[in-house]
């Protein structure tokens, strides 16, 4: 680690630090919505770090001190333990587990986000159609959904990758946003169907608003809040997914580090180098449990309850 | 489950932990490491090569179903079998099973592994019951090797109704009935097979009562049972880090054998098309761009070595001052460039004519240590510009990858026959095409050199004969030979006589021994 | 409608599903490429085998001999295992289902358990202690839980068996007490690893559902009565957050396979998942269907389950027709 | 500040159930005050009458009646110390828990204005009547479960032996609402507290209800205070009515004399805005503005910013609770009561 | 001259399935069975009945925005059921609805500016946000304000402003006033009244409460279980109802006058379910009607006219019942003390 190094990381964590207490401040005198969303201490450190990882994971270069690829000597600095230099220790390609932890943040956030993208779009868009059109392209559309719930989504995700064996890894990305939307479109189903009911639905129809007018403007703005609680759960299931996948050998292509790789290829040395698989365990953790900690933020904005100080 | 029955010298339970579980028992039907281990101890061969490995001419094999041999003239060779010898279910052994099983394995629709080892045997028959008749087609230093190592002896009444085709998946390889020294006894899928002692085998009883395999799914979990005391026996260790947790453990005992696998990145020649094909002098490029020896210095530390060839440890033609391409990255890139590979477009990676200098690996996924080696690999090439990617596939798919020739490059284990002549023809020749040569490597000057020493008349001029074909192999770099493995095996202390044969170290088995005083509980329980 | 109806309907829709499910499975497979020769086979071998499976016909006709053969209870032969695939499912299946079991145990135990302790003890000290410890774990990867328990209580302190589901020696089968005690006792790790981070989020949602009934008017109503606290937690709460646990227990089922294939991979468990994973790996197709059917199966026979005992706890689900008519005019 | 609008007769019973001072706040969330609901509310409650509480929404009725058992949710609700609710002569704000569920549904019950949502719905409702009753009177299940079907016939539901299980949502609105009343009435309280009971219900049913409560409260002797915002339903059915606005009792007085003589101008104006079935007329008379929210209560009297008559004084100084002179307990607070002459709309 | 006519119109809800979709369909709803009415221009027709009578379904199918099951709607002579998708568009401009419930009927993501902007870009109109702000007595300052800001009336009125924003000739009130405070109610009614007069409106004028009605309505109809039992002129109906549901109805409004001596009719049990309307006259069961006879449990009465433009529909029409023929109570109770 060099002093630039340490600096960029400094501020990084006082960049996100500032965000989220100016986001807090803002909120808080904005409206009921961000005073209930922030009022748990956990969602704003939930934010915070997710703040914190993904500036580490857009200035990678400037935080990480060596090349995440690189295998820096491998006879004499194999499984080295954290130290100054090697900040996290190295692997048993003595390759900087700091570095390939930091730039991991920008594969695993990046797939965790595309993978979410992929299923949270699939899932409203499918769950938008079923509810509000309702009658018999629901029913369809949901007994498909009920078959798809009904396989562990693993199952067809390591189907596909054995079967196409030069399966890009984006294709894989993507289908786990194809297998993922299920849930995401009972919820919004039901949401759509409670909220085609509502007056300002039937208002807005009675203007002469189209359907697609009323789904976009008035439907889903309002179907927001579970929609994002999905999203943000989807980032972290979608995260351990790939860590799943990795761990089983078909994640991210070696060099390149996701944090889910790192912890499969960190595994066998766990005896001897724990730190390998110890910190992207680690990333992963924090990252899923600031999601949720975010989720838990949404959704108490969106049932006011008032009983929790 | 009583505990504390069984107190004297032939009691004694051994926990083998195995990492795959075999596929069938069936020993033509397959070349599982782990059947052919418990295959050892349910069907004999004929004879059997001894500690020494040696496989030159018969002076060194051991009888087992034979109780002798002769030569019957230069071509054909004549074996007596022990009278005594009999099939679990009480039938005896006859000379008819020898020829019922020689022309099962060599059935192309059995379409046994072992096939193309048979082909130099022109056929078998009986003289009488006891007395089997082997005709070779030509005459060569391993004949007799050839005729007793690759074939274990089945019992001809039980399998004589199994229709050929279905011998892949006969019952039979699940409910094995053997002649060896122990008897099948149960097979729980995916958990463990347990074999118990015949206690009236013909060669003498057992020393251990009961063997047991326990299948794990991997290899550290496999090490981690040996270490927690819940086996007995780790055959393999693999890497330095298992051996020291290995060490660590008080009940282990650590025990070192000269190992029968080496391990390459195998190129694929195949094409017929030249500009797809790797290049001869692009192959040398990559091979000396590789720092073999730090390495397996990285990986293996002492428990491995660069190999001089495409042979393991275990064969008798080893020798270190074999000339090998030095690891000299400037004259790789010299090399590269001479040949137009440069790095045009300044992306790290050299191109020609708009093409990258791009390949990929097909690296089985079950092996750990073969993954960190393509890893070391990729960042080698990617040092002098060259980018390999990884491609981690289950082993069955590699071996059907590499088998129908759909590969790049891939990286390769094989163990070898302790006879050089059978492995190298296998792997590095025309007569491995459509087997075990999957890149397709065929040289005539190579093929000419290994065809003199198969045949070379003394040891001495099959030695120099070797020396000079591996230099020739070498020289061509069909592959980079990275590394042999030197095996460590770890077993329980209270086991006395343990010995490995370095070709099968499950070999010996029978004569291992628990001496009473060291019975501990799992030894003296009585089902 | 009569109970039993529904629940013929039910399971007919249940069978679609399941059938639906295989199908989707029969076709994705037999798009893709490749064929199934798993061992290093001499192209003419494969070849044979492929026709001997029926490979080379066209889809819709293996499709109507699968379905025949399927019928007849016939599951095919597994290319891999070299055996029929019922039998390697028979001997496979108990062991997930006693892994899937036991976890489920602990994880709704558990997670019931804290959950409504931390709504009891809502915003205090152990509630929040509690709530950032399930937070957590339930944020662990399982995979990566496996190796570590593995290591510290299988390896170093040697508490629990390191991999496997039986004594091999003492228990190669479940025949007396103590053989079921070994059994548990292999089961510990596996369990606990699949178990307790579905435990975490099990408490998590269960605080949640106990508070958000805590705000209803009835628990109001119950207070007003001058019912004790602990009677309205565990008789008025707790009766109606049962009710969206009991949805959640449904959804439960197809996370607990996925985590059983990693797990059981780990733990040396003779599981189905392990079982259905190098299925897929070495494209056995017989046994990739087969193990598809028994995990849809799975999940849908745990969502059957949910929606029957959902209709047991919620009175609301079990209206009578006829009962409408005659309160409208009593 | 106050004056207790106790009643005038010396020889009146004695209070049942006295409310003083009472304030009950909420922190509401961040950034926007404390919600002040109730603000300084006195009434007494005498055996066997009906004391209608009435007023807008939001001006804290609910919060009132939640208050006298000490069932508003806490936090973000509390009580303020020095407020007194005294029945039968003990302070129901000092009572240990034990002590207070002894009274809760006991002695005084409560009715609440949702009946769709006031009983649980996986219980039958025989069980939920009977629950009181063997907390209370520690009856086995048995004799409670008669007991509950007892209840059911006495608040006119019909077949009460099968409809003692039933679920809640296999009755209708009227029928839950009735559940509901023999729920609270099980233990035979002294006092009733009915917040709202016909506000969801339709006309037809709510006349049903209200004359069942008449019934009841005839036959049991209870006394009953009646939360509504509908001064039909007080006139019809309350002895003596406190009106409230913004937290605050604005006016009190007994039935008959509220309604010929409404003296706070509230009251005034909620009277003529009512629509009239007896009459029509072209225009309602509408009191202008509307409730302010209960964290920014007007400075002064409460209600001036919407008052026609009001000057300078009442935005400057709050009136007490000001005797109007009826000689029967009427009180109003507003300066009018000092200053007749003032009673002149400003438009 | 007629702007609105209703002829027969009959809306059923398919019952729902019970189990999840999978059990056998529940009986259909009835909602509306066969109503018939006409509303004149610059008119306003009180539409009455108890929850689940039908009146929001009659107003909500008359716009179509929910499909009927039968029967014809003209307005201003065009069949409103018959008209395709773009047309029914452009007709939508001059049929409007305010709805009920304050808090479910504006946008919670929407300003009011946004909320009354939409209607003007679907149909192109140039109109001003603020002026329509200022017609419903909103400062033009509320522009910017979310609903959650806004009191009850206040969106109220940001309600009938948008219903307004098109230029509507006709507007369906569903009870505009129900979910208001009295003192609010008053002022939400009078500017519906104002409105009225100003641009000439024709209203339908939905409620619960028959004394809200009393207010605004030119002519009364009387809904139970999905039929109009009683239609006449609004002074008409409170002076002379001919049904008995009317005259209990009117009996059982709660007066704010502790003094009157008005008899009330306490009607017996609740209104059936709609799914299962009873036989004959749907109201025989609560009629406390003295000549009601076995002729009210068999046959449907129809909707026959009285006296001229006086619609009931019951048997003994000719004889209604008064407050005296009914098991009757004293308005008020015996006075405690
Ligand atoms: N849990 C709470 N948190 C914050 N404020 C509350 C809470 N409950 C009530 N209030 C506030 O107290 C005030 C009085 O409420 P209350 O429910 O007593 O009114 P009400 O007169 O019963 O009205 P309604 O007729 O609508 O029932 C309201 O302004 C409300 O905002
Ligand atoms: N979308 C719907 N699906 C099924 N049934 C419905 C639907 N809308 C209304 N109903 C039923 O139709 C009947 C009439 O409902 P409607 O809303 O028209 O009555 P209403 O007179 O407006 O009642 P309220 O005064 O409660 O608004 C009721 O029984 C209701 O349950
Ligand atoms: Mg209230
Ligand atoms: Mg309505």
């Amino acid at each position: 680690m060099t002093l630039g190094n340490w600096l960029a990381l400094f501020v990084a964590l006082v960049t996100a630090a500032e965000v989220v207490r100016a986001l807090r401040h803002r909120a808080l005198r904005r409206d009921q919505w961000g005073r209930r969303f922030f009022r748990l201490r956990t969602t704003s450190w939930g934010l915070g770090i997710l703040m914190f990882l993904v500036i580490v994971a857009l200035v990678a270069p400037l935080i990480a001190p060596f090349d995440p690829n690189r295998q820096l000597d491998i006879v004499h600095l194999t499984n080295q333990p954290p130290s100054w230099t090697f900040l996290l220790g190295t692997d048993p390609l003595s390759r900087d587990v700091w570095s390939r932890v930091v730039y991991g943040a920008r594969v695993s956030l990046g797939i965790g986000a595309l993978g979410a993208l992929v299923a949270v779009a699939l899932g409203t868009l499918v769950g938008a159609i079923a509810g509000y059109y309702r009658r018999w392209i629901d029913a369809a559309l949901m007994r498909g959904v009920d078959v798809g719930l009904a396989l562990p989504r693993i199952f067809i995700l390591l189907m596909a990758v054995a079967l196409w064996d030069g399966l890009p890894f984006a294709a894989l990305v993507i289908a786990i946003g194809l297998t993922s939307w299920f849930g995401t479109s009972r919820l919004v189903r039901a949401e759509v169907l409670s909220l085609r009911q509502r007056d300002f639905v039937v208002a807005a129809r009675a203007l002469g608003a189209g359907s697609s007018r009323v789904i976009l403007r008035h439907v889903l703005p309002n179907a927001a809040a579970p929609i994002i609680v999905a999203a943000a759960l989807g980032v972290g299931n979608v995260l351990l997914l790939e860590a799943a996948l990795s761990f089983l050998g078909i994640g991210v292509p070696p060099p390149d580090a996701s944090w889910g790789n790192m912890i499969a290829d960190g595994a066998p040395g766990l005896y001897t180098a724990p730190w390998s698989t110890f910190f992207p365990g680690l990333a992963i953790s924090l990252v899923v449990m600031s999601l949720n900690a975010v989720a838990d933020g949404v959704r108490d904005a969106m049932n006011p309850r008032e009983d929790t100080t | 489950e009583r505990r504390g029955g069984c107190t004297t010298a032939g009691c004694g339970t051994l926990i083998d932990a195995a990492v795959v579980e075999p596929p069938t028992l069936l020993p033509p039907s397959t070349e599982d490491i782990v059947a052919s281990d418990i295959g050892e101890q349910l069907f004999l061969k004929l004879a059997d090569v001894g500690m020494s490995t040696n496989t030159d001419g018969d002076e060194d094999f051991q009888p087992l179903l034979a109780q002798r041999w002769e030569w019957d003239g230069p071509l054909t060779l004549v074996f007596h079998l022990d009278p005594r010898a009999h099939w679990q279910d009480g039938q005896p052994v006859t000379a008819a099973d020898v020829e019922f099983t020689f022309n099962a394995y060599n059935d192309s629709v059995v379409a046994s592994p072992f096939r193309p080892k048979l082909q130099r045997i022109e056929k078998v028959t009986t003289r009488d019951s006891l007395t089997a008749v082997f005709r070779f087609r030509e005459r060569y230093r391993e004949m007799f090797y050839d005729a007793v190592y690759h074939m274990r002896i089945l019992p001809a009444h039980l399998l004589r109704s199994v229709p050929r085709d279905q011998w892949r998946t006969a019952p039979f390889g699940r409910q094995p009935v053997g002649d060896g020294p122990y008897r099948f006894v149960r097979w729980q899928a995916a958990q463990s097979i347990e074999l118990a002692a015949d206690t009236n085998f013909f060669l003498g009883r057992p020393g251990i009562r009961r063997l047991i395999w326990r299948f794990t799914p991997s290899l550290p979990v496999a090490v981690q049972q040996v270490i927690a005391d819940q086996a007995d026996i780790r055959e393999q260790l693999v890497t330095p880090d298992f051996v020291e947790r290995a060490k660590a453990a008080q009940q282990l005992a650590i025990y070192t054998y000269r190992g029968n696998v080496y391990t390459y990145l195998d190129f694929n020649l195949r094409s017929a098309d030249d500009s797809t094909k790797p290049h001869a002098l692009v192959r040398r490029a990559l091979t000396m761009a590789v720092d073999r020896a730090s390495l397996v210095k990285s990986t293996l530390g002492d428990l491995g070595r660069v190999p001089p060839g495409p042979i393991s440890a275990l064969v008798g033609i080893w020798d270190p001052d074999v000339r090998q391409l030095p690891y000299d990255t400037a004259q790789a890139a010299r090399l590269l460039s001479l040949h137009g590979w440069r790095d045009h477009d300044g992306d790290g990676i050299r191109d020609k004519d708009g093409q990258p200098l791009a390949f990929h690996m097909l690296v089985p996924s079950s092996s750990g240590l073969r993954k960190q080696y393509a890893r070391l690999l990729q960042e080698q090439f990617r040092a002098i510009g060259v980018r390999a990617e990884i491609d981690e596939l289950e082993g069955s798919v590699v071996a059907q990858r590499t088998g129908s020739g759909n590969f790049d490059t891939a990286l390769l284990s094989r163990s070898n026959d302790p006879s050089p002549g059978s492995g190298i023809t296998q792997s590095w020749t025309l007569a491995g095409f459509g087997g075990s040569n999957f890149g397709r490597y065929y040289n005539p000057e190579f093929e000419r050199i290994v065809q003199l020493a198969i045949s070379a008349p003394t040891r001495e001029r099959a030695r120099t004969l070797w020396r000079s074909a591996l230099e020739t192999i070498n020289a061509d770099a069909p592959a980079i030979f990275l590394y042999a493995l030197s095996n460590i095996g770890a077993v329980h202390k209270r086991v006395d006589n343990v010995q490995f044969r370095p070709d099968s170290w499950a070999a010996l088995l029978r004569t291992w021994r628990i001496p009473p005083d060291r019975l501990i509980d799992r030894d003296r329980v009585e089902r | 409608m009569t109970g039993s109806a529904w629940l013929l309907r039910r399971l007919a829709a249940s069978l679609a599903i399941i059938f639906a499910v295989v199908t989707f499975i029969f076709i994705l497979i037999h798009l893709a490429p490749g064929k199934p020769c798993s061992e290093n086979l001499e192209p003419r071998i494969c070849d044979l085998l492929t026709h001997q499976f029926g490979l080379d016909q066209p889809l819709a006709v293996q499709y109507g001999r699968y379905l025949v053969e399927l019928a007849h209870g016939n599951l095919g032969m597994s290319f891999s295992l070299r055996r029929p695939v019922l039998d390697a499912l028979v001997e496979t299946v108990p062991f997930t289902l006693q892994l899937a079991g036991a976890a489920l145990a602990l994880d709704f135990l558990l997670g019931l358990g804290l959950g409504i302790y931390q709504a009891v003890r809502v915003n205090r000290l152990p509630d929040v202690a509690l709530g950032n410890a399930t937070l957590f774990v339930y944020s662990l990867p399982t995979f990566w839980l496996a190796p570590i328990l593995l290591l510290i209580f299988g390896e170093k302190l040697r508490w629990f068996p390191v991999g496997g589901a039986s004594d091999p020696i003492f228990c190669p089968a479940v025949t007396s007490l103590f053989c079921v005690a070994d059994r548990l006792w292999h089961l510990v790790l596996p369990a606990t690893t699949l178990g307790v981070v579905g435990a975490a989020g099990t408490a998590r949602f269960q605080r949640a559902a106990m508070l958000e009934v805590a705000n209803q008017d009835y628990v109001r109503t119950a207070r007003a009565k001058g019912v004790p606290e602990r009677q309205i937690v565990l008789r008025h709460q707790l009766r109606n957050a049962l009710l969206s646990f009991i949805t959640r227990f449904g959804l439960a089922f197809p996370f607990l396979l996925t985590g059983a294939v990693l797990v059981e991979t780990v733990f040396a468990w003779p599981g189905m998942g392990r079982l259905a994973f190098n299925a897929i790996l070495t494209r056995d197709y017989p046994l990739v269907t087969a193990s598809a059917l028994i995990a849809s199966t799975v999940v849908v026979a745990g969502n059957l389950l949910a929606d029957i005992l959902l209709g047991v706890a919620d009175p609301r689900l079990r209206v009578q027709a006829a009962a409408e008519a005659d309160i409208a005019t009593a | 500040m106050t004056a207790p609008a106790a009643p005038a007769a010396p020889a009146a019973p004695p209070v049942l159930l006295r409310v003083r001072d009472l304030k009950t706040y909420f922190v509401t969330e961040h950034g926007k005050g404390t919600a002040r609901a109730v603000d300084d509310v006195s009434f007494d409650l005498f055996p066997g009458e009906t004391l209608g509480i009435v007023g807008e929404s939001g001006c804290g009725k609910t919060v009132t009646s939640l208050s006298i058992l000490r069932l508003v949710p806490e936090p973000p609700g509390h009580v303020l110390p020095g407020s007194l609710i005294e029945f039968e002569g003990r302070n129901l704000l000092a009572l240990s828990a034990p002590e207070l569920r002894a009274v809760r549904g006991n002695q005084i019950a409560m009715i609440f204005q949702e009946p769709m949502t006031s009983l649980n719905p996986v219980f039958t409702v025989g069980d939920q009547i009977a629950e009181a009753a063997i907390i209370h009177q520690h009856l086995s299940r048995r004799a409670a479960r008669a007991r509950a079907i007892e209840m059911l016939r006495l608040v006119g539901i019909p077949d009460p032996d099968e409809r003692v299980d039933d679920y809640p949502h296999q009755l209708s609105g009227g029928m839950r609402q009735r559940v509901m009343i023999a729920m609270a009435l099980i233990c035979h309280p002294k006092v009733l507290i009915a917040d709202e009971p016909t506000t969801a219900l339709d006309v037809t049913i709510q006349a049903q209800i209200l004359e069942l409560l008449d019934r009841l409260q005839h036959e049991l002797g209870m006394a009953v205070l009646l939360i509504t915002h509908d001064l039909g339903v007080v006139a019809g059915h309350a002895d003596r009515v406190v009106v409230m606005y913004a937290g605050r009792v604005v006016e009190t007085a007994t039935t008959d004399a509220l309604f010929e003589q409404p003296t706070h101008p509230y009251t005034e104006g909620l009277l003529a805005a009512v629509p009239r079935i007896d009459a029509r007329r072209a225009r309602l008379h509408a009191i202008p503005g509307q409730v302010p929210a209960a964290t920014a209560w007007p400075p002064g009297c409460r209600f001036h910013p919407r008052c026609p008559y009001a000057w300078e004084k009442c935005v400057a100084e709050e009136p007490p609770l000001l005797d109007a002179g009826d000689g029967a307990g009427h009180a109003a607070r507003c300066w009018l009561v000092t200053e007749p002459e003032r009673r002149v709309p400003k438009r | 001259m007629t702007l609105v006519e209703v002829q027969d119109l009959v809306k059923h809800y398919p019952g729902e399935r019970s189990w999840f979709g999978l059990g056998a369909p529940r009986a259909a709803v009835r909602a509306v069975d066969g109503v018939s009415f006409t509303i004149a221009s610059g008119r306003t027709l009180g539409l009455v009945g108890e929850s689940g009578s039908g009146k929001t379904s009659v107003g909500r199918t008359m716009l179509r925005l929910q499909e009927p099951t039968a029967g014809k709607v003209l307005f201003d002579g065009n069949d409103v059921f018959a008209l395709d998708a773009a047309r029914l568009r452009a007709l939508r401009r001059r049929m409007q609805i305010v709805f009920q419930d304050p808090y479910s009927s504006l946008n919670p993501r929407m300003t009011v500016e946004a909320t009354l902007r939409e209607p003007l870009e679907i149909h192109r109109l140039n109109g001003a946000v603020s002026a329509l702000l200022e017609e419903v007595g909103l400062d033009a300052a509320f522009a910017k304000r979310y609903p959650h800001e806004l009191s009850g009336g206040q969106r109220q009125r940001v309600g009938i402003a948008r219903a307004l924003s098109v230029e509507p000739q006709f507007i369906v009130c569903d009870e505009p006033v129900s979910a208001l405070d009295v003192s609010v109610q008053a002022q939400v009614l009078n500017l519906l009244a104002d409105l009225q007069a100003k641009r000439r409106l024709t209203y339908l004028f939905i409620a619960h409460d028959l004394a809200v009605v009393r207010h605004i309505a030119d002519d009364v109809a009387v809904m139970y279980l999905g039929k109009i039992v009683e239609r006449a002129p609004a002074a008409e109906i409170y002076a002379q109802p001919r049904h008995p549901y009317t005259t209990a109805l009117l009996s059982a409004v709660p007066e704010p006058n502790p003094r009157a001596t008005k008899q009330r009719i306490v009607l017996a049990g609740d209104m059936p379910s709609a799914a299962h309307p009873p036989a004959g006259c749907p109201f025989h069961p609560r009629c406390p009607h003295p000549m009601k006879s076995d002729r009210c449990r068999t046959e449907v009465p129809a909707l026959r006219p009285i006296t001229t433009g006086h619609l009931a529909a019951c048997h003994y029409a000719q004889s209604p019942m008064t407050l005296a023929d009914a098991a009757h109570q004293p308005l008020n109770r015996p006075r405690h003390q």
